[in-house]
């Protein structure tokens, strides 16, 4: 490393010309090899949200049951009994591109430290994954990478991963997307927040030591994808979850003692940000002595322990005198506590080594002054010429719908949950493959589980990206419909959202546009249905050689269940049962639909505008259908359209222990066929109830003014009938859906 | 021809494995142990080729599959049947 | 009845382990830390939950059976107590010696985590009364599932009727004749790779798992 | 001292992975490749002990810890600080 720092060195660290000349200005002097190793950290897109956060300004945090909205590791709110629940989302994208184990693992490992950070028990994990094509070069190595990665690591764990979605389309060859959701359990009057408090307070380091892993993976995550990433590879961190298992247990153990004053997780950027953040919350300084930092690797020099991100470690401000404690804890777990530095006044953070200052900068440099930018932006040409769909040939409607069927998008992910331990914890109400939402019983404070009924939490995570490249505000507000619609498939009223807006390069007015759009759909989304973002993460960069991903603004929302006795599952639940449909056909489109790509290859069409009344209309009649009862199954139309969900709901039911698979006979609603068969829209849920209480769901639903159409009934004729339009048995719809991933992937069965 | 590839992580990729390993021989009473790393053998029959193409083969064989470039190297060893063996 | 549950670094089902037996059975349930070397006085019954003790460095188990409780462990079992160790829990004690075997990765080498569906036999056992001859369906949940044993060795467990549980239908880790769990020659240590403790209540998909643990209670009980 | 356990599974336990890594070496091309079968490497430094000791130390860990017996077979070499190798 030069000692000599200048201008080339600078752009090196990924600074623009601008940048260091600002650097220069506040600082009054040229930086040291450290400062400009943290500055470039910190002013790092990933770290500094420079690009995104003028967008972000605009989104709704506030509730009355929102504890804690952006800003801190994770977002937290109340949900009743005492209890709060913190959650946040998180990207490891590029990581997972270059060694898709490690990448996903400590994907997963990061997230789950910023929500015990907050004082949380983590007890769901989900995540979001996007693939390219199943043929793409790598991409069948990509795929088991990452789900045996997201399962090494959350397995150990001891963390259930209960849900998640995953998509397959070509923007996402050269840049897969991982990610990572969690969600945890606290005492509500007892959040821990990350704000250095108390001149004067040691600062102590816990967890495991550090070694050269990823220096510089934040500004890594800030590039465009190139041919030379390759040469960054050493730069990728290794999990250890055994590492990060007791560091879990060791941090909830000593939170229950009163010595912790701040917290907060080293993720990207490691001790620079975690100690720059932590000052920058308290308004206050810290002084760190860089040589008392537990390392694994000898001759580690003072710019490589801060810019490490060596993985499982933390830093806490603890209250003086109260040391031993911690030193008790993490001792009997087997792991490294060391006081490293002392809060002060100064409102700088300085380094030393040895004694040396080789750090003094102001924490305002780091955090405040990090540039922001009101990036141009383009509307993309040629956009409203894509907003016409393209005509579909003539096909025989059960080919179609086997073809859909099987698409990897669509088809089961079977493959990829069973590879995730699902189960542990005693609170899985419903799993991974058995509903549209994840249901999770509330445990106590503690996270112990409680026995018999009681609330629960539903959690979803949903986005479309190809509508939000034909029409990215339609198409990020449908996301989070889709997800709320979830939530009210298993009977859960939404409550909060996290995001991870995954995007391409800012840089571009053109991509700046699709972000733009895409954060104000959200907000608009948010705002209607009650449901405020209180965390969320944004990943820019997204592209390969020039072409950009989907815009994917992934959400994740979470919900409350009354009674985890009363949700609905997907499955259809036994013969003899009349088929509904929530909502109106009406709205239903091509645009962006899995069929027009499936058999055009293009994408195009405009996407429905989102009509929230309606939305909140057909959402609380389900709610109120599930929760009394009245509803044996539900499950939404998503990707594929009307048939895809009724073949998914008969697929879901199984074959009896005679073998016999469950039939339906259902007539299409109004309109042209194919259209109402295979496209595509929202607020459109198929719930199932017994004969005798039609009556009933009819009523409820017009109490909501929601729209409702009897479809028909379930049989036990094993076939799906629609009379002079599509005949299948549905082994045949079975056999396509279950297999299609592994088929379109050549995976490899798992065993039994 | 017989192969045996010896896959170990990189110098400064952290083992946590390798780690646990050491830590629970010290605990042991092996007081001596210091650092531990954990790898792989992965032992190849050849058929009949010549140690050259072996040499080769094996060599790709490493690169494509059998190690990940990202955090592990590669070495390997050949054995002819008469047992003549060379790394 | 008294229970303790022993935590070892890495142990992730013990809290599981321990809500069955104080929630459920309505037991006296201790948490024992693995650097005890002594039990609770009074201990019937000891589970060695799930997990991944140490990370799973080298083989499951391994490392785990050195820790001081094991010894404690050990001599309890000898006396004739009873241990229920569960997946992780049944590796250990594999390899500490306490069941005969070994466990290998699974045969697809993918974690596998689904409901998997057991008969239990004929064993004589305090686990097993009223369990001979029945279908139960739980949870399996894991990476190194596929027991082994020389041959010699599983048709001894068949005649002395040792083996609590084979999978019926699908095998889902290629485990040899099918074995899903083993027991001790006396009986009283039980070893099986699923999760009984994650399939005792209804609104978690059923309560097959319950009988073990409520036949071992009624024989503690009965005693 | 340095030490190199090699533990391999012995002969009659059945190799899936070892199998899948045949297979797939096959796919790529590779088809003079017959039998795999996949062990693990432990590498230990030892510290300043005798030749001797690390052979009898060595050997201890691997009969106590490093294999297990009713699946796996070890050996071992030792390298010392010159670079001498003995198997
Ligand atoms: N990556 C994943 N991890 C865990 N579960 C997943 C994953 N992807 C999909 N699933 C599960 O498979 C089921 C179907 O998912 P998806 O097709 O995305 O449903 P929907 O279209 O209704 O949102 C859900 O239960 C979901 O949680
Ligand atoms: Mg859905």
């Amino acid at each position: 490393m030069s000692s000599v720092v200048d201008a080339k060195v600078a752009k090196e660290h990924g600074l623009t010309v601008k940048e260091w000349q600002h650097a220069l200005d506040v600082l009054g002097r040229t930086p040291t090899i450290e400062e400009l190793g943290m500055i470039s950290v910190l002013w790092s897109e990933h770290c500094s949200y420079k690009s995104s956060r003028v967008h972000l300004k605009t989104l709704p945090t506030e509730a009355p049951w929102v504890i804690q909205g952006p800003g801190e590791n994770a977002g937290v709110i109340d949900v009743g009994h005492g209890l709060a629940v913190a959650f946040k989302m998180e990207s490891h994208n590029h990581p997972s591109f270059i060694e898709p184990y490690q990448g996903a693992a400590t994907g997963v490992g990061g997230i789950m430290r910023d929500v015990f950070t907050m004082g949380a028990r983590p007890i769901a994990n989900l995540n979001s994954l996007r693939f390219g094509d199943p043929k793409a070069p790598r991409m069948r190595f990509l795929v088991e990478g990452v789900v045996a990665g997201i399962g090494g690591y959350g397995n150990c764990m001891g963390v259930p991963t209960v849900g998640g979605e995953v998509a397959f389309d070509p923007s996402y060859n050269g840049n897969i997307l991982v990610n990572a959701f969690t969600l945890g359990v606290l005492p509500k009057d007892r959040v821990f927040l990350s704000q250095a408090a108390g001149v004067g307070n040691p600062l102590v380091y816990v967890g495991s030591k550090t070694g050269r892993d990823g220096i510089h993976g934040a500004t890594m995550a800030s590039e465009e994808f190139s041919k030379d990433s390759e040469a960054k590879r050493p730069r990728v961190q290794v999990g250890d979850p055994f590492t990060e298992k007791v560091l879990l247990e060791a941090c909830l153990e000593l939170m229950k003692e009163d010595v912790i004053v701040a917290i907060q997780d080293m993720g990207a950027a490691g001790l620079t940000s975690s100690s720059a953040e932590m000052a920058s919350r308290g308004g206050l300084g810290v002084e760190i002595n860089i040589d008392l930092v537990p390392r694994r690797e000898t001759g580690m020099t003072p710019y490589e322990v801060l810019l490490s991100e060596s993985q499982e470690r933390m830093l806490m401000v603890v209250k003086k005198g109260h040391e031993a404690a911690v030193h008790r804890i993490f001792e009997k777990w087997d792991l490294s506590s060391a006081v490293v530095g002392v809060v002060t006044d100064t409102q700088h953070v300085v380094v030393k080594d040895a004694g040396r200052v080789v750090v003094d900068l102001p924490v305002s440099l780091l955090v405040d002054e990090a540039p922001m930018y009101e990036r141009p932006t383009q509307r993309p040409e040629g956009l409203e010429a894509l907003w016409v769909e393209p005509k579909l040939a003539e096909h025989p409607a059960a080919e179609r719908l086997l073809a859909l069927l099987a698409r990897p998008t669509i088809a089961s992910k079977r493959w990829i949950y069973e590879q995730y331990d699902h189960s542990v914890r005693a609170g899985t109400v419903i799993g991974p493959g058995e509903a549209d939402a994840c249901v999770i019983r509330l445990p106590d404070a503690g996270g112990t589980p409680k026995a018999g009924g009681g609330p629960g939490i539903a959690i979803s995570v949903d986005m479309n990206g190809r509508y939000c490249r034909l029409d990215p505000r339609r198409g990020a507000a449908l996301g989070v419909l889709e997800a709320v619609r979830n939530l009210a498939c298993v009977g859960a009223e939404a409550k909060a959202v996290t995001d991870c807006l995954n995007f391409g390069n800012p840089e571009k007015p053109e991509v700046m546009w699709s972000f733009a759009e895409a954060v104000v759909g959200l907000g608009e989304a948010c705002r209607a249905l009650d449901t405020p973002i209180v965390s969320g993460n944004v990943s820019l960069y997204n592209e390969t050689e020039g072409r950009p991903i989907l815009p994917t603004p992934t959400v994740g929302v979470v919900g409350l269940v009354e009674d985890v006795r009363r949700v609905a599952k997907t499955a259809f639940p036994g013969p003899g049962h009349r088929i509904f449909l929530l909502g109106s056909t009406d709205v239903l489109s091509f645009a962006g639909s899995e069929l027009q790509l499936l058999e055009t290859g293009v994408l195009s069409g405009r996407p429905p505008e989102p009509d929230y009344a309606r939305a909140r209309a057909v959402h609380g009649a389900c709610i109120e259908a599930v929760r009394s009862g009245l509803a044996r199954s539900a499950h939404d139309l998503s990707e594929g359209g009307l048939l895809v969900a009724l073949a998914e709901c008969l697929v879901a039911a199984r074959p009896g222990p005679d073998g016999v698979w469950l039939g339906a006979e259902v007539k299409l609603p109004g309109g042209e066929r194919t259209r109402s068969a295979f496209a595509e829209g929202p607020s459109l849920i198929l719930v199932t109830v017994l004969d005798s209480e039609v009556e009933a769901l009819c009523a409820l639903a017009e109490r909501h003014r929601a729209p409702i159409a009897e479809l028909g009934r379930t049989t036990d004729s094993g076939r799906l009938h629609i009379d002079q339009f599509l005949d299948v048995p549905t082994s045949a719809l079975s056999d396509a859906y279950e297999n299609g991933l592994m088929r379109a992937l050549d995976l490899n069965a798992l065993g039994g | 021809m017989r192969a045996r590839v010896i896959v170990t992580l990189r110098r400064g990729v952290l083992d946590p494995a390798g780690q646990a390993v050491g830590n629970s021989l010290r605990h042991l009473g092996f007081g001596e142990v210091g650092d531990v790393r954990l790898g792989k053998v992965i032992d190849l029959e050849l058929g009949s080729i010549s140690r050259a193409e072996a040499e080769k083969k094996v060599n790709e064989m490493g690169q494509k599959l059998l190690a990940n470039p990202v955090i592990e190297d590669f070495s390997l060893e050949l054995t002819d049947e008469g047992g003549t063996r060379t790394t | 009845m008294k229970v303790a549950v022993v935590t070892f670094p890495g142990s992730n089902c013990d809290e599981d382990a321990a809500y069955v037996a104080e929630s459920l059975l309505g037991a006296s349930t201790t948490r024992v830390w693995h650097k005890d070397a002594s039990l609770p006085d009074g201990t019937d019954l000891v589970i060695l939950p799930g997990g991944f003790s140490y990370g799973d460095a080298l083989r499951s188990g391994a490392l785990a059976r050195f820790s001081p409780v094991m010894g404690a462990v050990r001599s309890f079992a000898e006396r004739g107590g009873l241990v229920l160790g569960i997946c992780n829990g049944f590796q250990i004690l594999l390899e500490a010696g306490l069941l005969p075997g070994a466990m290998l990765q699974n045969a697809s080498q993918k974690f596998v985590c689904k409901r998997v569906r057991l008969r239990g036999h004929d064993t004589g056992s305090p686990f097993m009364r009223g369990l001979a001859g029945r279908v139960l369906e739980m949870p399996v949940a894991h990476h190194e599932g596929r027991y082994h044993a020389s041959d010699e060795v599983l048709d001894r467990l068949f005649e002395e009727r040792r083996v609590a549980f084979t999978y019926e239908g699908a095998n889902p880790n290629g485990a040899a004749r099918d074995i899903a769990g083993v027991l001790s020659e006396k009986k009283n240590v039980l070893g099986l790779m699923p999760h009984p403790e994650r399939a005792v209540e209804a609104v978690l998909g059923g309560e097959d798992g319950l009988g073990m643990f409520l036949a071992a209670k009624s024989f503690l009980e009965a005693r």
